[in-house]
């Protein structure tokens, strides 16, 4: 056996050499240098396999579309657009990779992507390090604010505290159980309105249930029926959800069959869009709410319009139209407007001249973008209808500026971002001037001292 | 809310006189205007006045009134650009039918374009179930009326107290007896009134728990006392009924366990083969129940039975390909087996989202599933789990059955036990591998059937009940049907009950670990082989 | 070569295998006792209280019908089986039933399987360096060097098994009879005070087998061993005391003319053998 | 020949009397300086230029490469069969992710000295007490070994000593990686949950987003891959090399001439474990992430399958095919992407049904087919 392996060994090695150095050149001669006159390249970082293809594909042939109908606009300062789609295949470190692979390889303009936080963290330091551009289109926890990421979904002000203030004021409701998953926006987003609930309204601390499942989480019995006892106190109760995707199904199913009935304990959830219900037989969920900045029965022009487009362009009549798709509706606008006013792609040109830009969304209104490179949006509370659309039941009469740093949270209270000149600064403390964290640092100090 | 049931009853009053009056003479339609006029003030933004123009229907002893809340209350009272109001037929797709609220008659299909719907909230919900249920308590029909009873628990006031005794005295239906009376029982509790005590004294109902608790702070010791006592009672039976859904959650959990494992249980304890793609034969299986209801629309339940046999054909030839087209070669190395079918099930996986959709498709629950079966007011166990717990049962038996008494588990046994023997005693070995695998993956068919009930049928489907269902086996004992059975419900049961203290994903880590540990211990786990079987 | 002269070539040949100092304590005869041994898998009683002692040096035969428990005595002897009663002794002071495999093994207990089984992806000559006593714990064993006296050990077993031309092939390779030698041969090198060979010549030609009965009552004298068979002819050539295994316990002992006279034996075993041969 | 190979030397330095080690040292090194000179002396632009992504890129593959020998070290010569082996390799890379957290010092986004961010947000009033000691570049590295190790130890003693091997060891590999994804996944555990530990600033004072640490961090993983295969090596010729084929082949047999078969196993076992995470830390560092996604079972899978592709029970095949398999998927999902699982799944199937014996083998098989030699074939492992 091992003389047989010696024998083979050179053949089989100077293979493997050639074949490393195969891949070396390969890799080289992969990049390309941009010319002028070549199209604006758009990289689309979007998984289009594994489990996050469900949601993110979607965004891909979104963003395909926009740039479609931009050129069929005659493209972007007398430029073609092109598309350059790369697969994450859900998977965190291949995003940075990809993320890499877009700006140093393909050099594109902007990039468009990102669905889970975990997925935009790992790109993080790659955009900045090679100073991109990257649009992020779904809700968030907040708590960041990057000089290369333009957040065109809702922050924590513009979803979940609205619709805890319309579950108060609206509908009376005097007991909050807090159900997510376990990861890092519901954390961040059941904390701040923790917070909210006892500091603004007083709620008590025995009238709010934080509860956390894993991803995918299937079996609902137990965390339904506390839900249902915790209801049963007399006092008016809702379900404030971040269950994300796939737990929804089993989640919603368990309520039907458990008797929990929307005008009983409403849901109101953060991460459940047209999209999803599609997966659900939603006639036992009528009347559940959920928190969006955009709904497909949003009843306006802009939207039937860009509905028929949607539906023409994946040529299926039951293709459903959601927030985070608006989202890059409108982040795309704002980028090529930005380009438009700055006569260039170039991206610190772009970063400059996109604060300030106001473009039309979906819902009748604007967007503008603001300093801190979140977006105004109007919030709107929708309940769930027996054909899977939202009914909007609400909405908050202006639009609402998208808040980087959390006014409820200790950590981030004194925060704010600004990335206009001169202060240009994603984590600026406000009480001791100092660009670059907050007093957090003295207390641990104090705290270290002790 | 109790504002629109006082309102609701004085408009009770004038519909039963409407009644009686339709009784003699001809039924006298009100004109159309007053109607539309009543129509028209639902068509406002403010929700406090939708409510308003509600008890103005209410009391309107127009007939149409019960229809045209419903249709309120389901969302299908719509107005159309010509400010007609209709009733929406069928809201699905783009173009809606439509028929005229007034009139009735059909308009043909409107675009969702022209149309503006009379939106509700949950308060109006609310307002308007309970108005329903006050008019229906009078309704001819037995069910509404039960419904109504149940309904207007704990939403009694003084007002409707007095009116509802004569109702109690009258109603000929038991439920609707007891629920009234519990009803104004409640409402005399929270007066503090010794009577309603002594009534809800022993009712597991919420409401009925609520009331004796504002009783038991009232000022008068001897009511006090008494709702205390009372509520002492209730809490001891709620701690029993608390263990008993626990039990029954474990159960169900199990069954579920047990169906997803079964399978493994026959491929890879019997044939020694670790099938990677089980989850994914699931998987197969819950598109099947889909696919049955897309082919049969508006009879869901009949497509579940019939998804039955079909899933279980489906998974049972993806299997046979299987069997032939890659186990066949890996006899006797479980270990390349289990990255071949591990490949196998990427895939089918693949396959699903190029093929179907990546995204999750919708399966209904036909009525006769979902719900629950109310066993008293604290404990109601869900239908749909019940019949996933009895299906996994029979599966169970079935299994048993082929194997201990038909000729082909005979073979089975005899091949697994001494391979070349069997063959000289004629048994066609290859025969009985590819109909034992076929097996094992037409029972996964059926989990999958059974699982399209309960939780996401989308391409992951498999992956998430694969590591458990090899836990399941490996802990029962390889190659020991019981073993499964056993192993899958107390896992399940394990499972539930850690759940409420130390969280969801704990109790899962432990339950892992837990078997992990056992394996350590017994490497054959619960039920092991015995024999030099065993040793191969 | 006159039978004198092979006589002498043989104790020069197998000078090397006097067996190593080993702390097996036989002052008192027996090297080992089995007593009232029992084993049953689930309820069927494959040893059946079984007392049987071997002498130090002994050659010993064991014969019996299938399923007397032959092989199921040596799993016991081996560590392999635990008995559900009874005792077993390796000289009077290590009690067997206290030890693992490896353990009874480096005390110097060695055993030949019914069916051969070597180190198929080894060589030849791995499989006897992998089998010679040496220091068998981990790191002895990671940094061990391949010295010339080991190498010479080695050879002269490879010598004595007649695979030398083999000995860098994969043993996966040899033919039935030659993995026996082979197995023989790694018995050879653990040099064990005790050695349970089952079923030596099963598939071996009339040469083979005259080998291996001179190697067996050569090993005899320095080394104890229990040969178990199925061939009677073999048998006789080398038996000096037979036992006779019935049912999982002894059914007779003496020498091979004794138990062939012995009715019991005849009737149950010869008999039967007689009857097949007819 | 195999007694020349193993001649009377010092066990560690006998893997350098072989051709086999000495080729593969040399092509490895060859690579590295081709990539680095590629990259440094050919100017960007040039259709021969390395550029830092590429070098990023292969980094990544060689860490994956030492992963697949450590692999390949307990299933090719041990016959252990573990789906387990991402949750070593993941937990080196959480031992170096910590302690590249704490390099962040007060640059986090909230400026806190101690806490990383994620613990500052959640809330967290201090620093859990297995965070302690990462600052320090020398315990966090013993860490990245000892960590897995222990993990090792404890799991393979109680495996072992109840022997429970083949099937079901696998197995309960694969359940022990899952137990620890769930775990990770538990923002209670402090390892940052689903998001893991990112935004990593600095390596022993060397900038992480420079090209030039990139490339360093490139030689470095270079240089542990032949390090790492220089240790598997001079294990595998070793004496103790041969008992775990042995062990692999005839558990039993070797139990009876004497080998306490469980501590032979537990040794290699915790070896191999180390080693992945080693390759663990070195790849956090090029990735810039690590989360619990890499405890997930299908990884482990994957893993294995770079092994068996390559060929088992040779080491380098491990290499060729962690680097195969990376790369084409590198390619794959770049440009069809949905026909990527369908590849590997196709790979999965192909490789255990018509090549058992991997790339390597295949290619000793047409090699002996040329020269029509007539050594007998290798024995099934």
């Amino acid at each position: 056996m091992t003389t047989l392996q010696r024998k083979t060994h050179p053949r089989t090695l100077s293979r493997f050499a050639t074949a490393l150095i195969a891949a070396a050149v390969m890799g080289a001669s992969a990049q390309a240098v941009a010319q002028e006159d070549d199209p604006i390249k758009v990289g689309i970082l979007h998984s289009l396999s594994g489990t996050m293809a469900i949601s993110e594909s979607t965004l891909k042939d979104t963003v395909e579309m926009l740039i479609e109908q931009q050129n069929e606009a005659g493209g972007l300062l007398g430029r073609q657009l092109e598309a350059v789609v790369v697969d994450p295949a859900s998977n965190w470190p291949l995003f940075a990779e990809r993320a890499r692979e877009l700006l140093a390889q393909e050099e594109v303009d902007v990039i468009f992507g990102n669905w889970t936080s975990v997925s935009r963290k790992a790109v993080l330091p790659v955009v900045e390090e090679l100073n991109g551009l990257l649009f992020y289109p779904v809700q968030y926890e907040g708590e960041e604010s990057s000089e290369n990421v333009f957040y065109t979904g809702a922050a924590p002000n513009q979803q979940a505290i609205p619709a805890v203030e319309y579950l108060i004021n609206e509908v009376g409701i005097e007991r909050f159980a807090l159900i997510g998953t376990d990861y890092v926006y519901p954390r961040t987003t059941n904390r701040i309105l923790e917070a909210f609930l006892k500091d603004e309204h007083g709620v008590a601390e025995e009238d709010i249930m934080v509860n956390y499942t894993p991803f995918g989480h299937s079996d609902w019995q137990n965390i339904v029926s506390e839900i249902r006892r915790f209801g049963e106190e007399g006092k008016p109760t809702a379900v404030i959800s971040t269950i994300n995707g796939d737990a929804n199904v089993p989640f919603y199913r368990e309520l039907a069959n458990q008797g929990i009935d929307a005008a009983d304990i409403p849901v109101i959830a953060f991460s459940v869009g047209e999209q999803e219900l599609s997966g659900i037989d939603t006639a036992p969920l009528v009347g559940h709410l959920a928190a969006w900045n955009y709904f497909m029965s949003v009843d306006t022009d802009a939207n039937y319009d860009f509905i028929d487009a949607w539906i023409e362009h994946t040529g299926d009549e039951e293709a459903v139209t959601n927030d985070p798709m608006e989202a890059h509706y409108i982040g795309f606008n704002m980028w090529a407007e930005a380009v438009r006013k700055a006569g260039t792609t170039d991206v610190d040109a772009v970063k400059d001249a996109i604060i300030g830009v106001t473009v039309p969304n979906l819902s009748g209104g604007y967007a503008a973008m603001m300093p801190n490179h979140h977006i105004t949006k109007p919030v709107l509370i929708g309940e769930v209808q027996d054909n899977g659309q939202f009914d909007i039941v609400w909405q908050t009469p202006s639009t609402v500026a998208g808040d980087a740093w959390s006014d409820y949270l200790p950590g981030s209270r004194d925060l704010i971002a600004d990335w206009r000149k001169p202060m240009e600064c994603g984590n600026f403390n406000v009480v001791n001037g100092s660009c670059g964290g907050s007093t957090a640092a003295e207390e641990a100090e104090a705290a270290l001292a002790e | 809310m109790r504002r629109f049931l006082s309102l609701g009853l004085l408009c009770l009053v004038l519909l039963s006189t409407a009644m009686t009056a339709q009784a003699q003479s001809d039924p006298s339609t009100p004109d159309d205007q007053a109607a539309l006029a009543l129509l028209s003030a639902l068509d406002v933004n403010s929700y406090r006045d939708k409510g308003e123009a509600i008890t103005a229907i209410l009391q309107s002893d127009d007939e149409r009134a019960r229809d045209w809340l419903q249709a309120l209350l389901d969302g299908r009272l719509q107005r159309a650009d010509d400010g007609r109001f209709v009733l929406v037929l069928d809201n699905r797709g783009r173009d809606w039918p439509v028929a005229d609220a007034l009139t009735k008659e059909s308009l043909g299909d409107m675009s969702r374009r022209d149309l503006d719907r009379i939106g509700i909230n949950n308060a109006l919900r609310n307002q308007l179930r309970s108005a329903i249920a006050v008019v229906d308590l009078y309704s001819p029909n037995v069910e509404r009326r039960r419904s109504s009873a149940d309904r207007l628990l704990g939403e009694v006031d003084g007002e409707l107290a007095e009116t509802l005794e004569p109702v109690i005295a009258e109603a000929e239906d038991d439920h609707v007896r007891m629920r009234l009376t519990q009803a104004v029982a409640i409402y005399r509790a929270e007066q503090g009134e010794m009577a309603g005590v002594e009534a809800l004294t022993g009712s597991l109902h919420p409401r009925a728990r609520v009331a004796l608790g504002r009783a038991a702070n009232s000022d008068d010791p001897i009511v006090a006392d008494a709702a205390a006592a009372a509520l002492a009672g209730i809490e001891q039976q709620l701690k029993i009924n608390r263990g008993l859904e626990t039990l029954y959650f474990g159960l169900s959990l199990g069954s579920v366990l047990v169906l997803a494992a079964i399978g493994l249980a026959i491929t890879f304890g019997v044939m020694g083969v670790i099938n990677m793609a089980h989850g994914e034969l699931m998987m197969l299986g819950a598109y099947t129940t889909w696919m049955m209801q897309q082919l049969l629309p508006g009879q869901p339940g009949l497509a579940l039975i019939l998804s039955i046999p079909a899933g279980f054909m489906v998974a049972a030839l993806v299997g046979i390909a299987i069997e032939r087209g890659v186990i066949q070669f890996l006899k006797g190395r479980p270990l390349e087996t289990l990255l071949a079918t591990f490949g196998i099930s990427l895939i089918l996986q693949q396959l699903v989202r190029t093929v179907i959709s990546p995204l999750n498709r919708t399966v209904v629950t036909p009525e006769w599933m979902s719900g629950s079966l109310v066993i008293n007011d604290a404990l109601s166990l869900t239908l749909n789990r019940m019949y996933v717990l009895g299906f996994a049962l029979v599966v169970f038996a079935g299994l048993m059955l082929i194997m201990r008494r038909t000729r082909l588990g005979l073979e089975v046994r005899a091949v697994t036990q001494n391979r070349a023997m069997a063959r000289s005693m004629g048994i066609r070995a290859t025969r009985v591998d590819i109909m034992t695998f076929a097996l094992g993956s037409g029972v996964a068919g059926l989990a999958g059937v059974a699982l399209s009930q309960l939780t996401n049928v989308g391409p992951n489907l498999g992956q998430n009940y694969i590591i458990d269902s090899f836990m399941v086996v490996v802990f029962g004992g390889v190659g020991n049907l019981w073993g499964t059975l056993v192993a899958g419900l107390s896992l399940g049961i394990i499972n539930q009950v850690l759940e409420p203290w130390a969280g969801a994903v704990l109790a899962k880590i432990i339950v892992l670990v837990f078997i992990i540990l056992f394996i350590q211990k017994r490497p054959r786990g619960l039920f092991p082989q015995k024999g030099r079987a065993a040793e191969g | 070569m006159s039978l004198l002269q092979s006589l002498k070539a043989r104790d020069r040949v197998f000078e090397f295998m006097a067996p190593e100092a080993s702390p097996v304590d036989v002052r008192h005869g027996p090297i080992l006792y089995m007593e009232d041994v029992t084993v049953s898998f689930d309820g069927f009683k494959a040893i059946n209280n079984l007392n049987l002692t071997i002498d130090d040096g002994e050659l010993r035969c064991i014969i019996g019908p299938n399923g007397a428990g032959k092989t199921t005595m040596m799993d016991i002897i081996t560590g392999k089986t635990r008995p559900t009663e009874g005792s077993v002794w390796f000289g009077s002071r290590h009690n067997l039933l206290h030890m693992n495999e490896p353990e009874i093994a480096s005390l110097g207990i060695g055993r030949k399987f019914q069916k051969p089984t070597v180190f198929e992806a080894l060589s030849v000559f791995e499989n006897l360096e992998l089998a010679m006593a040496a220091d068998k714990r981990i790191f002895p064993t990671l940094t061990a060097r391949m010295t010339g006296e080991i190498k010479d050990r080695i050879d002269d077993v490879l010598e004595t098994i007649g695979l030398t031309a083999l000995r860098f092939q994969p043993a996966g390779i040899l033919s039935h009879g030659q993995k026996q030698w082979l197995e023989i041969g790694m018995l050879l090198m653990q040099r064990p005070r005790l050695l349970l060979v089952d079923e030596p010549v099963a598939g071996m030609t009339e040469q083979e087998m005259e080998r291996t009965a001179e190697l067996l009552t050569g090993l005899a004298g320095k080394q104890s061993v229990v040969v178990v068979e199925h061939d009677m002819g073999f048998v006789r050539s080398i038996a000096r005391k037979v036992t006779v295994l019935h049912q999982g316990s002894v059914l007779a002992e003496g020498s091979m003319d004794q138990v062939s006279n012995d009715p019991k034996v005849v009737e149950v075993y010869l008999g039967s053998d007689e009857e097949e041969s007819a | 020949m195999m007694t020349q190979a193993t001649s009377s030397q010092f066990w560690l330095t006998r893997p350098f009397g072989e051709r086999a080690t000495q080729t593969f040292l040399g092509v490895l090194f060859a690579a590295l300086l081709l990539v680095t000179v590629l990259h440094l002396a050919v100017p960007q632009g040039h259709p021969l230029h390395v550029n830092a992504y590429t070098v990023n890129l292969f980094g990544k593959y060689l860490s994956y490469a030492l992963l697949a020998v450590a692999v390949d070290l307990v299933w090719g010569y041990l016959g252990i069969l573990s789906l387990g082996h991402g949750a070593f390799f993941a937990i080196g890379g959480y031992a170096m992710g910590m302690y590249l957290m704490r390099q962040i010092g007060e640059r986090g986004t909230y400026g806190h000295p101690v806490l990383p961010d994620f613990m500052v947000f959640l809330n967290w009033e201090s620093l859990p007490w297995y965070w302690h000691g990462f600052d320090m570049a020398w315990f966090a590295f013993a860490m990245v070994l000892l960590a897995p190790g222990l993990l090792a130890l404890v799991f393979g003693f109680l495996a072992f000593r109840s022997r429970v091997t083949g099937v079901y060891l696998s197995i309960i590999t694969q359940a022990l990686t899952f137990a620890l994804m769930l775990a990770f996944f538990r923002n209670e555990m402090g390892f940052g949950g689903n998001n893991g530990l990112t935004d990593f600033r600095e390596l022993l004072g060397f900038n992480l987003r420079s090209d030039a640490t990139r490339l360093g961090l490139f030689i470095a993983t270079g240089v542990a891959l032949a390090l790492g295969y220089i240790l598997c090596r001079a294990i595998v010729t070793s004496k103790l090399g041969r008992v775990c084929v042995a062990t692999r082949d005839a558990e039993a047999r070797t139990r009876f001439i004497g080998y306490r078969v469980e501590r032979f196993q537990l040794f290699v076992f915790v070896v191999s474990a180390m080693l992945a995470g080693l390759a663990g830390a070195l790849y956090v560092p090029q990735v810039g992430i690590i989360n619990p996604s890499e405890f997930s079972p299908l990884f482990s899978i994957e893993i294995v399958l770079w092994v068996a592709l390559g060929g088992r029970a040779t080491l380098y095949g491990a290499v060729i095919g962690a680097i195969l398999v990376n790369y084409a998927k590198t390619i794959f999902t770049g440009i069809m992407p949905d026909a990527w699982l369908f590849a590997l799944g196709a790979l999965f199937v192909l490789v255990t049904v018509l090549l058992p014996k991997g790339v390597a083998g295949l290619l000793s098989h047409l090699k002996r087919r040329k020269e029509d030699d007539h050594l007998p074939k290798e024995a099934a492992v």
